[in-house]
């Protein structure tokens, strides 16, 4: 018998929602030891189906109809209490934030033996030796000093493995896990999508792994369901699914991934737009009276050059000081050593006032398509303020705005529309237009489509791609996606703890990575393997 | 950085600030119209020109701004309040008699507040979207428009005029000789309505930010975790979200316990209670700047003092502030 | 006569210190006036009565006064009182400290004891009202024992005053109350009866009327409450009112109205104000109906006073007339009330009702004790309301308001107003220095007459303010100043 | 925003009574034929014995009703105004100390402290006391006693905001300083000042009327606190010369805080995004 089934399942909305329900008759199992993949795009209703199973669908959202049978119980009917007693026992969850999902005032130990007093399991004591074994188990370091920490004095992997604990506390035979890797850095990723298989082999726990990331998919899964709208679309064991898609949306989401597939190397370019010079950012936070002040290095004696009509990818684990190399090269970050030669001239010992004339050559495409735009400005506004204030007059400017509007595929008539009244991805394009609309000879692309979903970000590759060609644009692009970085690249600069560890050409950087710590980058991204062998 | 720290660095801040308090009341009270020679001279009921001299020399009035203010500054440097001369006793004196009773007061209304404030919004938060929820925020949002002053009068009518239930001023009952436990109580049942009527408006800004806050940190994702270990609902919220809730309360709440030193004039006067807040408000009209000023210093002082205690409490409370540096 | 018994008695607002040598206002002598004592009380027809000095003789000429005191009188400490503690105090002490009590002693020559119980004032001219300097307020006797040689102000034992009064000094809880305690060894058999006085602090008019209301004090001496709440309490089961024990200070109200300069110069304007105001309204709604309506500057209770004068009634009609006769251009004038309270509060806005009423561009100063004080003692306001005790003689408590040689910048108790009429100068210095009665009353009869046709302030009315006590406090109010006397003779029915 | 403001019934109630305040304060002249000084009956005249004088009469029989208009005047004028120089106060402060940091912010938020630290109800009373009581005096007493949290709400505002990508565009597009903050910051900031404002307004009115109730009001407006003062010591033998102020001070500031709760959860979008959670 499958450890759950699920049968019919529906679950309706509130009045006013997007849509009438959230799920739509969607049935499956789930068999001991196997982990099930849910794939979809973003409200596709894999988080509802969690919920729901878990008795914690938000106020307003209800069942309306179907079954899931748990260790032959309909957990779904059952009276609160009951469910309450199933919670963290039988059934555990885990979630995708793990920066939030911990209580900040709370140690470590105390949150996990919270889950045996919740059930009245053990001792005091007992509670706490448990504790102690389960945090070892999930490989914590120190697991003395771990359950005396706060959560703030943990990383987000690491609490995310405090998380983990939480859930096989009590040894469930049901393990949800709502995107629990999605905000953790590659490699972070990789270390607990293994130590989930881990978990699985040792306990043989059943695992309903909720994820958009096709890439996880490849890693884990023994079978996979894609949701679209509420509804299953397809189903399978996983492997089939990955290279035989049978529905249209299955398809068209596999297709969006960037594969791992390099595209032509082309001619390297001889004239330099960017050139940096040994940059160095120290940031010093804290100090005053006293205390001490605390010294991050972000960037630490960087050189490297873009040359014109190239695209350099920069990437590197979160924290390298991607990003803050790239706010110096536009000087929104003033460096404390080194030179930032563009067109020959040096950003960094300009004074504000000389800056701001200078400002137009260098231009970003800023990261979050939401923060980027001014809420209570107009598109026009935001595309036509910097022209303006260069010189250009006010009409032109306004024509000039438009046509870009056009050429990232929005129309002229965006102009007079707010930012919310726009999509993640129309905003990000927004965000290129108004780069452009500067005429710069260099764009930095700071995590231009991280936060974009895969169909949305093909487009946005597609549209940066037709630019370079068009205008001969140099683009600085910064990324932690080393698989997006091969679509777009010419060269690709490596970052590690500031320190620039490896540059050279897509084609080397893949294939014949020099340093470890590009190999060990490489290797993380989820379901290399699989993309390797779909790129072959 | 250690709670030691903390204090010797906040204890300095507050130096400069109450010299700096000083200095701009000094001035202050120095533009007003009014003198405070003329003032005691009038009072006596006659006056002529030689004893207004005379008092002006007493006080130092005959000598020039400057050296007015410098010698206050050295004498409040000194931790010397100075010499209130409409009273005739040292100002440390005068405020050290009366200071024990608007601490009482403020510190009752301030626990009452709290400790009701809290509950309630716990229990409105509890409720939320129900009648009895809507019930207790209406009722604090009629506390919170009610003026302080009007709410005093109206008890003062009712429960110590028509009820004859609970005394409607003053401190204790004069020279009733009580002592020991029965002085206490005599003391608390004079105290019911002051503090009451003073807690309630706090109470009401209490609860209403401790609903808020409540509903907030319910929504946050630790929450759902906890749910999803099988916790209950009422552990849910005594373990996880009022611990959290209640820091903004606690920050709130330690800027407001000091201003209520100051504040408490109002209860003071309708409740007859002797404390500092009037003392300050008789002081004013009699130009008595010593009095004032010390006034001023010391409840300047008290919230500077609530504020680094809440500081403190803060620290234990959440471990994630003084490691974070 | 029943001995025992506690009384309390509020007082409003706090006194500022309980050494009367130092400090005499209302307050102080309220409670101080129990501890200490001066030579003679002062019965309701102002008739010299025995307190220090069991006896006294005047010489016919008008200038020696001679007191007898009272044998084995000792102060609170255990200390004797002489005659010499009474010459330290008239002729030392008060000398420097008592500005109202120095105009006095301007006329003596010299303050003798020829032994330990005799005590002589030589006077260098004859001055009629004299013989009413020697009240608790105007002459405190203080213990000499203590403060010669002293700094008085600063002298320590100010905190625990030392009298020879029928209370004795024990605490002083600030804010809340005073407590006296019964003098075992006072000098008058059997007297004081009460064992204990409580004076109460209670800063909010409303409050000393609940405290009334539910018996927790017994005494409200007269405008410690609003005369609003006057009928309400009086007209509780067992409450008594009496209006006595004034007579000697005979408070009169009027508002001074600046002569140097502004529309208030005019003759015609002050007599406008006069006319326009309707005081019969005021008396019988601000005032319930205490006091009387002034008819000029000497209060009808006091020596001396005339009724033969000019009566300004409610008229607004003649008082617009005046204004258009003199061409008043709607100048502002402000009025300055007397910050003590809603009564006057209420009382300004009535009169800047009546003023608007007749055209005049009326509005009030708002301002406290101190402004007060600092405005009219500085000149700095149009009208001004106020009012003063008259010390039972117009020498003493009237003519310092109209003489020019009260003009004087600093101090809210003299010619405020800034009158000057010399030929009425000289008829004030002549009626003081003059021994007969008949002479005086004749003198001063002709005084007030003028005075009132000049107006130089506009005189409202004699205020009347009740003291309201529980009907079982027996003789609490025996002399012209009231339980500012100290509750010496009375005592509580059981 | 205003669908979200209009649904909110609690909201709805305090713009109908606020109206209703309003437009008894504009049009008193025209309800009253005389003013509230004016003595017109005899006094202590019980409400709703007499035609043309509903409310009765006070201690000098004068018409409470026109005193209770007037009096709206009064308190909403100095609540207006004194909100309003608050925010001139406490928003150019908050915004350059959140703008520009380092020792500016240093500077304005130890004067903001200052201002904190010393107890701000005694110091309107000094403030009042020492310039003595006119609607100007009062006006700029509660001004300066209620800034400082202005100031720290619009530099904590300005600081997130300062912050938000959309500022960095704005530098890159090679704005001026001042000009960003002025056209891309503040305006991000509006929403918590308006709810804060609203509030503000409301607690204005209580201070007015808590310095009036002290004999700190201005002798020659009328105002509700005034009238509260005026009647309490006869509390007990009129009730309703200090009830119906007191009504009217409570209903006033309780519409002004349902109006300042209902924007706070139309403009806040901290809520809209809980609706989706
Ligand atoms: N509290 C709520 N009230 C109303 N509708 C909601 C609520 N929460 C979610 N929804 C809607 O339910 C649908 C399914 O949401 P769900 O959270 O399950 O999506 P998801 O597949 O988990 O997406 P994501 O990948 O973004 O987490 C969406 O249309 C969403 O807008
Ligand atoms: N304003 C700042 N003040 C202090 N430290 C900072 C600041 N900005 C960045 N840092 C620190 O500098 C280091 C580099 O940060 P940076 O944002 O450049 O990393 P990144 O490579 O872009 O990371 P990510 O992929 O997470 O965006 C990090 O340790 C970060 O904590
Ligand atoms: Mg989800
Ligand atoms: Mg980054």
């Amino acid at each position: 018998m499958s450890t759950l089934s699920i049968e019919h399942l529906s679950i309706g909305l509130p009045q006013g929602a997007d849509r009438a329900f959230a799920v739509e008759d969607v049935s499956f199992a789930i068999e001991k030891g196997e982990i099930l993949c849910v794939v979809g795009e973003s409200g596709s209703g894999k988080s509802m189906t969690a919920n729901a199973l878990m008795g914690l669908l938000p106020p307003g959202v209800t069942v309306k109809s179907g079954r899931a049978l748990f260790e032959s119980r309909d957990i779904l009917r059952l009276p609160e209490a009951e469910k309450q007693a199933l919670r963290g026992a039988r059934i555990a969850m885990i979630f995708q934030e793990p920066m939030t999902a911990l209580n900040p005032l709370m140690r470590i130990g105390e949150q996990i033996a919270e889950v045996f007093a919740a059930h009245d399991r053990f001792s005091q004591q007992e509670r706490r030796d448990k504790a102690l074994n389960l945090v070892r188990e999930v490989g914590l370091p120190d697991p003395e000093k771990i359950i005396r920490a706060y959560p703030f004095q943990l990383s987000g992997g690491q609490r995310q493995r405090a998380m983990i604990a939480m859930a096989l506390a009590l040894e469930p035979k049901l393990l949800i896990a709502d995107e629990p890797t999605t905000a953790l850095d590659v490699t972070t990723q990789a270390q607990i999508l293994k130590l989930i298989l881990d978990l699985r082999d040792r306990r043989g726990m059943a695992v309903m792994f909720i994820t958009h990331d096709f890439g996880v998919v490849a890693e884990i899964a023994d079978q996979v369901i894609v949701m679209r709208e509420g509804r299953v679309v397809e189903r399978g064991i996983a492997a089939k699914v990955l290279t035989d898609p049978q529905h249209d949306y299955t398809r068209r989401l596999l297709d969006a991934i960037p594969t791992g597939k390099l595209p032509p190397a082309r001619a390297p370019r001889e004239v330099p737009a960017l050139e940096i010079k040994g940059l160095r950012k120290v940031y010093r936070t804290g100090g005053g009276f006293f205390r001490p002040v605390r010294e991050v290095r972000a960037v630490d004696d960087v050189s490297l050059t873009v040359g014109r009509g190239e695209v350099l990818g920069l990437v590197g684990e979160s924290g390298s000081g991607k990003s803050t190399l790239g706010r110096t090269a536009v000087r929104l970050v003033t460096p404390d050593g080194g030179q930032v030669l563009v067109g020959g001239s040096d950003l960094a010992a300009l004074s504000e006032e000389e800056l701001r004339k200078q400002r137009h050559k260098v231009q970003m495409v800023f990261q979050d398509p939401y923060a980027s735009l001014n809420p209570r400005q107009r598109i026009m506004g935001a595309l036509t303020d910097g022209p303006i204030t260069k010189g250009v007059p006010k009409a032109q400017a306004q024509a000039r705005a438009k046509e870009l509007l056009e050429i990232v595929g929005l129309g002229a008539d965006a102009a007079s529309r707010f930012p919310h009244e726009f999509s993640g991805g129309q905003r990000q394009r927004i965000g290129i237009a108004r780069a452009l609309a500067m005429d710069p000879e260099l764009i930095i692309a700071d995590e231009a489509v991280s936060a974009l979903d895969v169909s949305i970000q093909a487009q946005v590759l597609d549209l940066l791609r037709d630019l370079r060609e068009r205008f001969e644009l140099s683009i600085l692009f910064i990324t932690h996606d080393l698989r997006v970085a091969a679509q777009l690249c010419d060269r690709i600069a490596v970052m590690k703890k500031g320190k620039l560890v490896e540059i050279g050409t897509v084609h080397d950087i893949f294939l014949n990575p020099q340093q470890e710590y590009t190999r060990q980058l490489l290797a993380a991204v989820p379901g290399a393997g699989w993309a390797k062998a779909g790129a072959a | 950085m250690s709670i030691v720290t903390v204090i010797l660095s906040r204890a300095f801040k507050a130096f400069v600030t109450l010299l700096a308090i000083a200095v701009l009341n000094f001035c202050l009270l120095h533009a007003a119209p009014g003198d405070p020679a003329v003032v005691l001279a009038g009072e006596a009921g006659a006056a002529d020109e030689q004893m207004i001299e005379q008092l002006r020399e007493r006080f130092g009035l005959d000598q020039p701004f400057h050296v007015q203010l410098g010698k206050y500054v050295g004498s409040v440097l000194t931790l010397d309040l100075g010499y209130s001369f409409r009273q005739g006793a040292p100002v440390a004196q005068l405020i050290a008699e009366r200071l024990p009773a608007t601490l009482l007061l403020t510190l009752t209304a301030f626990v009452i507040s709290l400790v009701l404030g809290i509950a309630f919004g716990v229990a409105a938060s509890a409720r939320v979207g129900k009648a009895s929820d809507s019930l207790l925020t209406t009722l604090a949002l009629l506390f919170y428009a009610t003026p302080l002053y009007w709410a005093a009068l109206m008890a003062v009518l009712i429960f110590s005029v028509w009820l004859g239930w609970l005394p409607g001023f003053g401190y204790e009952t004069v020279g009733a000789g009580y002592t020991g436990l029965a002085r206490a109580f005599d003391i608390a049942k004079h105290l019911v309505l002051p503090a009451l009527t003073l807690g309630l408006f706090f109470m009401a800004v209490y609860m209403r930010m401790t609903r808020a806050s409540m509903l907030e940190v319910s929504q946050l994702d630790f929450v759902k975790t906890a749910k999803a270990k099988g916790l209950s609902g009422p552990a849910i919220r005594r373990r996880h979200i009022l611990r959290n809730a209640i820091l903004p309360v606690v920050t709130l709440a330690g800027l407001q316990a000091g201003q209520l030193v100051g504040g408490a004039v109002l209860t003071e006067t309708v409740f007859a209670w002797p404390g500092i807040g009037r003392l300050m408000f008789e002081s004013l009209a009699a130009r008595d700047y010593n009095t004032i000023l010390g006034v001023f210093l010391v409840s300047a002082a008290m919230v500077i003092l609530f504020n680094i205690v809440t500081d403190i409490v803060y620290r234990l409370v959440d471990p994630r502030i003084g490691a974070k540096a | 006569q029943q001995s025992g018994g506690r009384l309390d008695i509020v007082v409003q607002p706090e006194p500022p210190g309980l050494m009367m040598g130092l400090v005499q206002n209302g307050p102080t002598q309220l409670v101080a006036g129990d501890i200490y004592e001066s030579l003679l009380r002062y019965n309701s027809d102002l008739e010299p009565q025995p307190s220090l000095a069991e006896s006294w003789e005047i010489s016919d000429d008008g200038l020696t006064y001679t007191f007898h005191l009272h044998d084995g009188v000792k102060w609170h400490d255990g200390e004797p009182f002489t005659a010499d503690d009474v010459v330290f105090s008239a002729d030392v002490f008060l000398r420097e400290t008592h500005a109202r009590l120095r105009a006095s002693l301007a006329y003596v020559e010299s303050i003798t004891a020829p032994d330990d119980t005799t005590v002589v004032f030589q006077l260098k001219e004859p001055f009629g009202p004299f013989i009413n300097a020697f009240e608790t307020g105007t002459m405190p006797i203080v213990p000499k024992h203590i403060y010669e040689g002293t700094d008085y102000a600063t002298n320590e034992m100010n905190a625990t005053p030392i009298g020879t009064g029928p209370f004795k000094f024990d605490e002083w809880v600030k804010g809340s109350y005073i407590h006296l305690v019964k003098n075992e060894d006072y000098y008058l058999d059997g007297k004081p009866y009460l064992d204990e006085v409580y004076y109460r602090v209670i800063p909010d008019a409303a409050a000393r009327a609940v405290a009334f209301e539910t018996g927790e004090v017994d005494v409200l001496p007269g405008g410690s409450v609003e005369n609003w709440d006057v009928p309400r309490l009086t007209e509780m089961e067992g409450v008594c009112s009496t209006g006595a024990g004034w007579e000697f200070f005979a408070p009169l109200s009027w508002m001074w109205m600046n002569n140097r300069e502004g529309p208030t110069s005019d003759v015609r304007f002050r007599q406008a104000v006069m006319y326009a105001m309707d005081r019969d309204f005021v008396k019988d709604v601000v005032w319930n109906g205490f006091g009387k309506v002034a008819t000029g500057p000497v209060a009808s209770s006091t020596n001396y006073y005339s009724d033969a004068v000019t009566q300004y009634d409610h008229n607004p009609d003649k008082a617009k007339e005046l204004l258009a006769e003199m061409g008043y251009g709607g100048e502002a004038v402000r009025i300055l009330p007397l910050p003590y309270g809603e009564t006057w509060q209420r009382w300004a806005e009535a009169v800047r009702q009546n003023l608007s009423e007749v055209g005049i561009n009326a509005e009030i100063d708002s301002t406290d004790v101190a402004g007060w004080n600092e405005k009219t003692s500085q000149w700095d306001y149009d009208l001004a309301f106020t009012y003063l005790y008259q010390y039972g003689d117009p020498a003493l408590g009237v003519s310092r308001n109209y003489v020019a040689s009260q003009i004087s910048k600093g101090s809210p108790w003299n010619n405020v107003e800034g009158y000057e009429n010399p030929e009425l100068d000289a008829k004030w210095t002549a009626a003081a220095g003059m021994v007969s009665a008949e002479d005086r009353a004749a003198a001063y009869a002709e005084i007030q007459k003028e005075i009132v046709d000049d107006v130089p302030v506009a005189w409202l009315q004699e205020l009347e303010f009740p003291t309201i006590y529980r009907c079982n406090v027996k003789d609490l109010v025996t002399t012209a100043i009231g339980i500012n006397d100290g509750p010496r003779d009375a005592w509580v029915e059981e | 925003m205003w669908k979200r403001f209009s649904s909110n019934i609690g909201a709805m109630l305090g713009v109908v009574l606020l109206l209703a305040v309003i437009a008894v304060a504009i049009f008193a002249p025209i309800i009253f034929s005389h003013t509230p000084w004016q003595m017109v009956q005899r006094p202590f005249l019980t409400p709703f014995t007499m035609d043309g004088l509903p409310l009765g009469t006070d201690t000098l029989g004068r018409d409470v009703a026109s005193q209770l208009a007037y009096g709206a005047r009064v308190s909403l004028l100095v609540g207006l105004v004194s909100t309003l120089v608050a925010l001139l106060i406490g928003v150019p402060l908050g915004a350059l100390a959140g703008f520009y940091g380092n020792w500016v912010d240093e500077g304005a938020m130890r004067f903001t402290e200052f201002f904190q630290t010393i107890p701000n109800f005694a110091l309107a009373i000094v403030l009042v006391a020492i310039f003595e009581p006119t609607l100007a005096s009062i006006t700029i007493a509660i001004a300066i006693v209620s800034w400082p949290p202005v100031a720290r709400l619009v530099r904590a505002e300005v600081m997130s905001v300062r912050k938000r990508e959309f500022v960095d565009a704005a530098r890159l597009a090679g704005l001026s300083r001042p000009r960003i903050l002025l056209t891309q910051v503040l305006p991000n900031t509006v929403s918590p000042i308006i709810v804060m404002a609203s509030l503000m307004v409301a607690t204005a009115i209580l201070l007015e009327s808590s310095l009036s109730f002290l004999g700190l009001g201005d002798p020659n407006a009328m105002s509700w606190g005034y009238m509260i003062g005026a009647a309490r010591t006869v509390i007990r033998s009129a009730w309703w010369l200090s009830f119906f102020p007191g009504i009217a001070i409570v209903l006033t500031v309780l519409a002004l805080n349902l109006i300042g709760e209902g924007l706070n959860d139309a403009l806040n979008p901290h809520l809209s995004r809980k609706g989706k959670a």
